[in-house]
């Protein structure tokens, strides 16, 4: 039973590896399909990690104004505004250093001739306070206006909104460009393995002329499937790294501009390593159920 | 319709107390195909185990049809076919694949993998029914020896004669030592030295208890086996015996 | 080596003076497959126009071999293969298939197209002459009345028996008015009727001057015709007379 | 003989759709195929144009603020700033309006009190001056910077450069890219015309023994591959036209933050008729090529 059970298995890899040897073209036809769709869905996935990760630095560097009411001191309320859990760091400016860097940005030197002129200082304490992600910002910027000793809030209300919803309106646009292109993964290499199928009907019906089980004559070609299914992963797990150490090496050779820009695109490690294993689950996931379509009609008859 | 020659066959229309005791039963089957409306009628046609008949008839006559029939390529429009006490016409999936590896088939167009060797094309049969790598290349030599292919078992089917292919297809056709052997025209582009060795081959596993269907054109093939022999003519199954049909222009 | 038996025949190793007047010329033409050292050595044979010749040997003699090397499917290894005075084994391109279109042939493995039906598969053949639809129509029925498959016409091969697709691939061969005809085994799948029927095709094609060669095991036909006959052994054609050939257990 | 070419072509014409009429499955292998990289060849296309439009439209956005010597008017200066070619409007500031404004910023009501107390208004006449493209800015930031009266200029420099460099950069990338994607679908369309010559090889070698020329015989296959090409471009252009619709609907919903990206993204008259022409066109060369290197091989023997 054993033996027979391992002249099963042996046929059933013999099979597979025949039928990719004497493929030939047909196999480059549906690698290469395979290939382009999980190119595509890798680019897909990675752009929409890198685009939310470029969101978290733009938004990490988004800081919300505090403008304290006249009189009160910002390193006395630091502490309070520090409790806040979306808080990630305070800055205190206090209302002499930032009229001192007014008046030097007006040319003007005489400080004191100035301010005497004004009656006072006409500043508050501010404090500069960053959020720990971009999308909290929004709230904890009407938190902090309701904090007694708070005269006024300021954020660039209008501009992080609208990247908070572009990266919205992608999320959804690429859940529909992935599942699309699932769709026309399959379709592809069921279409490939159908040909294939097709182009040796007349050894298939010879096989079951002949006696072979349903199973032993398509086995072969779902492991084919499957095979062009992960053949096509490495491959566009090759490109796709190709490429994104080339954009990184672009970028790095940008003055510190787009250091931001640059930080945001890299992947983390645990995206790292999580690329080719989704490209590789889906890719044979993609090779089986494409070659069980090709052969379902077939098969089941 | 003549009487049975043979006590091994019958052709009836009755039925039987033990069905199962026949290798091949067919009971009142019609085929007709839609589209050319032509085929087979109501033919009956008994064999037991160990038999051996001839099958002649016109070209277009039904002979193919018949041998489909039996094994399962086909199904009759009425009627039964049964094999080894299976009803043929309503087996499907991994019953019918199993019924078939007990059948030995010589098609009259060879049906060979133009992609796989001769031996490859042999070796399969064995390899569809699990059988050691060991055990197939131990029956492999021999067969293609019997049928004289030893020099050609790793030449693809289109390196080979029209005839040498033929007996390619013989080899594989009884590699599995089948209980029943259906050979179609398994002698039309042999010269007659060779379609006399195919002939002995197959009185000799027939002598083994295989029962044996051949069909032909070859009166002399006729005339030398001196076996039973049935005629289809029009579509109907008609038993003549050997002489009779040598002696026609079938 | 026997004498040649017809004046239009004669098999001869010396070259002559006017080399076109013969349909079929070869000239030491020898043909060794590598993979099987098999094929045909030393070969000579001419046929001058309106000739009729069977070939017959052994399975796997060459006699397919022989043809293959006329229509210009294997190219000789030594010697000169002349068609019409056009030297076969180095014709290419459009000028082969100028000089294919001159000829008939029934292959043995009839070679259908299986994704066309019968009409279509026999109306290509004018189709690629660029004979306009109107003539191909007004052919196309008799010659498929002249071998019995007009009821076919729109059947795939699949459709249809051995013996008749057999037929289907004799009428393509001669829908062109070929002035060389090529028949491999015409009659491997045929009742003795049918191939009767078929030689008397080929006969009167040849009394209206084409030019014709059978290759077949089929001493009946042989002996009915009584043409002159060419025996291939080990490779080496033979002239033998109609009535030894037909005695002989070739 | 005229009746004969008449033949002909009708042969070939009834071949090539007898050939994708029975091709099935196939055909739609071919036409997915070409489909996938013509949108994606058209993706890269169109996102080029749109991305030297945006960056043109934020170009002109992007502002020189030229700052006069103190006592110099911005009105006077307007003229001699407007001569420069590269100029496309310019915009003066007063520096009393500046003060006020400053002033209000500041809180502060009092404005005549507080130039008092300062001695005199601190600030100069600035002019706001906008290139007419991204990329002349620089150079124009020079010019006006040595012109006489002229105390400095200002603009984003470092910001602009990076622009201009990024799209250098994304256009020879796209160039590289559609190469790749050229050369894949001419493989893709090849692999699928060679499948479907070596799915017929039986059918060809027979039309070569009975005579048929190698034209007849490939000629059908050759304007397949076009047909597929067309039909291709057809597609992938619907789909193209499509997602452009959507991602505008998208950004018009947008409050007016983004119109600058919308009118960025989109495209002029000439290059919404440009775009199904090249598709088309390169679709049916694609074809052509594919379908001639398929036959190539079997043709020249
Ligand atoms: N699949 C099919 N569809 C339609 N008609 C068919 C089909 N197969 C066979 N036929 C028709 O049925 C008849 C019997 O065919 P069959 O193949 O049984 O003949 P046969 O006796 O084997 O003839 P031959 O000696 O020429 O092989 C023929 O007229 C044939 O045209
Ligand atoms: N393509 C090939 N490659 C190698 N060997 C070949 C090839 N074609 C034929 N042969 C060998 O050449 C010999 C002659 O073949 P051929 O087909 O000419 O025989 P034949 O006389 O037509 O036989 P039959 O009567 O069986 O058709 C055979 O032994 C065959 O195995
Ligand atoms: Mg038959
Ligand atoms: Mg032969």
């Amino acid at each position: 039973m054993l033996k027979i059970w391992r002249t099963k298995l042996g046929y059933l890899g013999q099979e597979t590896w025949r039928g990719l040897r004497r493929g030939g073209w047909m196999n480059w036809a549906a690698i290469s399909t395979v290939t382009v769709l999980l190119f595509l869905f890798g680019i897909s996935l990675q752009t929409s990690w890198q685009v939310s990760g470029l969101l978290n630095q733009l938004g990490s560097q988004l800081e919300v104004s505090v403008y304290l009411e006249p009189g009160l001191s910002g390193q006395v309320m630091r502490p309070t505004v520090l409790q806040f859990p979306e808080v990630a760091s305070v800055e205190v400016i206090e209302k002499d250093e930032a009229w001192k860097s007014l008046l030097q940005d007006l040319g003007q030197t005489d400080i004191e001739g100035a301010t005497e002129g004004l009656g006072q200082n006409p500043l508050v304490d501010e404090l500069k306070v960053n959020a720990r992600s971009a999308a909290q910002v929004p709230q904890l910027a009407q938190k902090l206006a309701r904090v007694r000793g708070v005269d006024g809030v300021e954020y660039l209300d209008e501009a992080l909104k609208n990247l908070i919803e572009i990266n919205r309106g992608f999320s959804r646009l690429s859940i529909v460009v992935i599942g699309l292109l699932t769709l026309t993964a399959i379709a592809v290499i069921t279409t490939t393995i159908r040909l294939i199928v097709i182009s040796r009907h007349q050894e298939i019906e010879v096989m079951q002329l002949v006696g072979a089980t349903k199973m032993w004559i398509y086995l072969p070609f779902i492991l084919q499937g499957v095979t062009f299914g992960i053949i096509g992963a490495a491959i566009s797990w090759g490109f796709l790294s190709g490429i994104r150490q080339f954009i990184y090496r672009l970028l790095t050779d940008q003055p510190n501009f787009l250091k931001v820009v640059s930080d945001g695109l890299r992947l983390s490690n645990s995206q790292l390593i999580l690329l080719p294993l989704i490209l590789l689950g889906f890719g044979s996931l993609v090779g089986l159920v494409g070659s069980l379509f090709a052969v379902r009609r077939f098969a089941l008859r | 319709m003549p009487e049975p020659i043979d006590p091994s066959l019958q052709i009836s229309p009755q039925p039987t107390l033990n069905p199962s005791s026949y290798t091949v039963q067919l009971r009142g089957v019609t085929k007709i195909y839609p589209k050319t409306k032509f085929g087979l009628v109501d033919v009956n046609l008994r064999l037991k185990q160990g038999s051996f008949l001839f099958v002649t008839g016109p070209s277009g006559a039904g002979k193919t049809t018949l041998m489909k029939l039996i094994y399962g390529a086909e199904r009759p429009d009425h009627g039964e076919v049964l094999v080894a006490g299976n009803s043929v016409g309503v087996l499907r999936g991994n019953r019918l694949s199993h019924l078939r590896r007990q059948l030995g088939v010589v098609f009259q167009d060879y049906k060979l993998i133009p992609r796989w060797t001769i031996s490859e094309n042999i070796a399969f049969v064995l390899k569809s029914q699990g059988v050691p790598r060991d055990e197939i290349e131990r029956r492999l030599r021999p067969t293609l020896k019997l049928v004289g292919l030893q020099k050609r078992a790793e030449c693809f089917p289109d390196q080979l004669s029209g005839g040498e292919q033929q007996r390619a297809s013989i080899a594989r056709a009884i590699v599995g030592s089948p209980k029943l052997l259906l050979a179609d025209e398994p002698t039309g582009n042999l010269d007659q030295e060779n379609a006399l060795q195919v002939l002995s081959i197959l009185t000799k596993l027939n002598n083994l208890g295989i029962t044996v269907v051949i069909t032909t054109h070859d009166m002399h093939l006729i005339q030398v086996a001196q076996a039973p022999v049935a005629r289809i003519y029009n579509g109907r199954l008609h038993m003549v015996n050997a002489e009779q049909a040598a002696s026609e222009r079938v």
